[in-house]
């Protein structure tokens, strides 16, 4: 299955990009994170983030679709 | 910037703009909320900051916000936006504004619309500092 | 106008000076309120409002009310401004600044200073109506 | 004893002026207040009113002093 995968903040930072796409057996969003985690030494736990599919905030064991976009949310420090 | 509205902006907020678009649809009472840079973060003193943000989901969130405000408060109006780049010492990077019958709900809808800005809408914000890293507030800790 | 004051006035309040104000002292959150000229009270549409007040004690009783406020809240600087004389519908009659370092207290400082304001402060309101006489807001009753 | 009185808001168009002075044998502010009440038809019951003394808020039993100024103050109705 082959996903976008965008990066924000530390993420951003961390990954060294900003997006890209990925060919991956992961399913779920969870499965996605882990995944990338690994592969990347990002920094940040799982419990500690929320996800987007396809610019709305979804769940974690969601189902994904062929072509979704997914985005890791660290925490948010507005205002 | 539009009433009823959550923005994202990449360049300065003018209050006084805003608030007039309050003005005009509204009556009575009006509050505003404005979150200024400061020239430190919990003691250490800060020489740079910048905001960045998931700008669709950001907005989406915003509105919701402001939508959720209208609904459970007597309010007749609102408007915020929220500043992502680079900023300097005494910089807007939040402002709030709410018109409203009365003074009552007015308050409490400022107050919530701020509220949840700050902790569910996608915004990051990233510190320099005169001595030591820089670091993502918020995020440093969510790390260990 | 000055930080830490009340102050009665006979020309128009701007807003963005008074804020400007508070944004040299105080640092992080920034509450404002202000009341603004209604077109109607209780249904009844206005034509025309005029603010009296005792002015001396006016100003001693709001100093007294920021006072209060600077040491019940954990705020760093607070002002206020009510106009006298004649006004228009959307002109604005009293005008509330409060800077804090957290916007908990800034908020919870801006509206008793309001709150306080509207109950204590020796000013007074009188409304020409499209239909019916002239009328003292809060007066009338009280003669009963 | 002679008085200052200011009166405003309400009063004020009601006494048809804004100060006055008065020789008087009122020694009170509430004794003033009746007396002048009377006088002018005032519509105001006390009850409702605040009273000033020398530009301070005052009780209406305190004793005057000769030279005072008084000012009774209706409802407020700031904001």
């Amino acid at each position: 299955m082959k996903l976008t995968i965008e990066y924000y903040a530390i993420l951003k930072e961390q990954r060294g990009r900003g997006s890209e796409s990925l060919e991956t057996p992961a399913r779920k969003p969870a499965e996605l994170y882990d995944e990338l985690k690994a592969r990347h030494g990002l920094s940040l736990d799982r419990s500690t983030l929320k996800v987007a599919v396809n610019e709305e905030f979804a769940e974690w064991d969601q189902p994904l679709q062929d072509g979704d976009t997914v985005v890791f949310i660290p925490p948010v420090a507005g205002g | 910037m539009g009433l009823n509205r959550f923005q994202i902006s990449e360049i300065a907020i003018e209050p006084d703009t805003l608030r007039s678009e309050l003005l005009n649809k509204v009556a009575g009472a009006y509050v505003s909320f404005e979150g200024w840079v400061r020239n430190h973060n919990e003691g250490a003193p800060v020489q740079a900051l910048e905001y960045s943000a998931y700008r669709v989901l950001a907005e989406k969130e915003g509105d919701r916000i402001i939508a959720e405000a209208l609904d459970r408060f007597e309010i007749a109006g609102a408007a915020a936006i929220h500043r992502v780049g680079m900023l300097a010492i005494g910089d807007i990077a939040v402002w709030v504004g709410v018109g409203s019958a009365h003074r009552g709900p007015a308050f409490d809808g400022c107050r919530y619309i701020i509220d949840e800005i700050k902790d569910r809408v996608p915004i990051w914000k990233r510190e320099s500092y005169e001595n030591g890293p820089d670091q993502w507030v918020n995020c440093a800790k969510g790390g260990l």
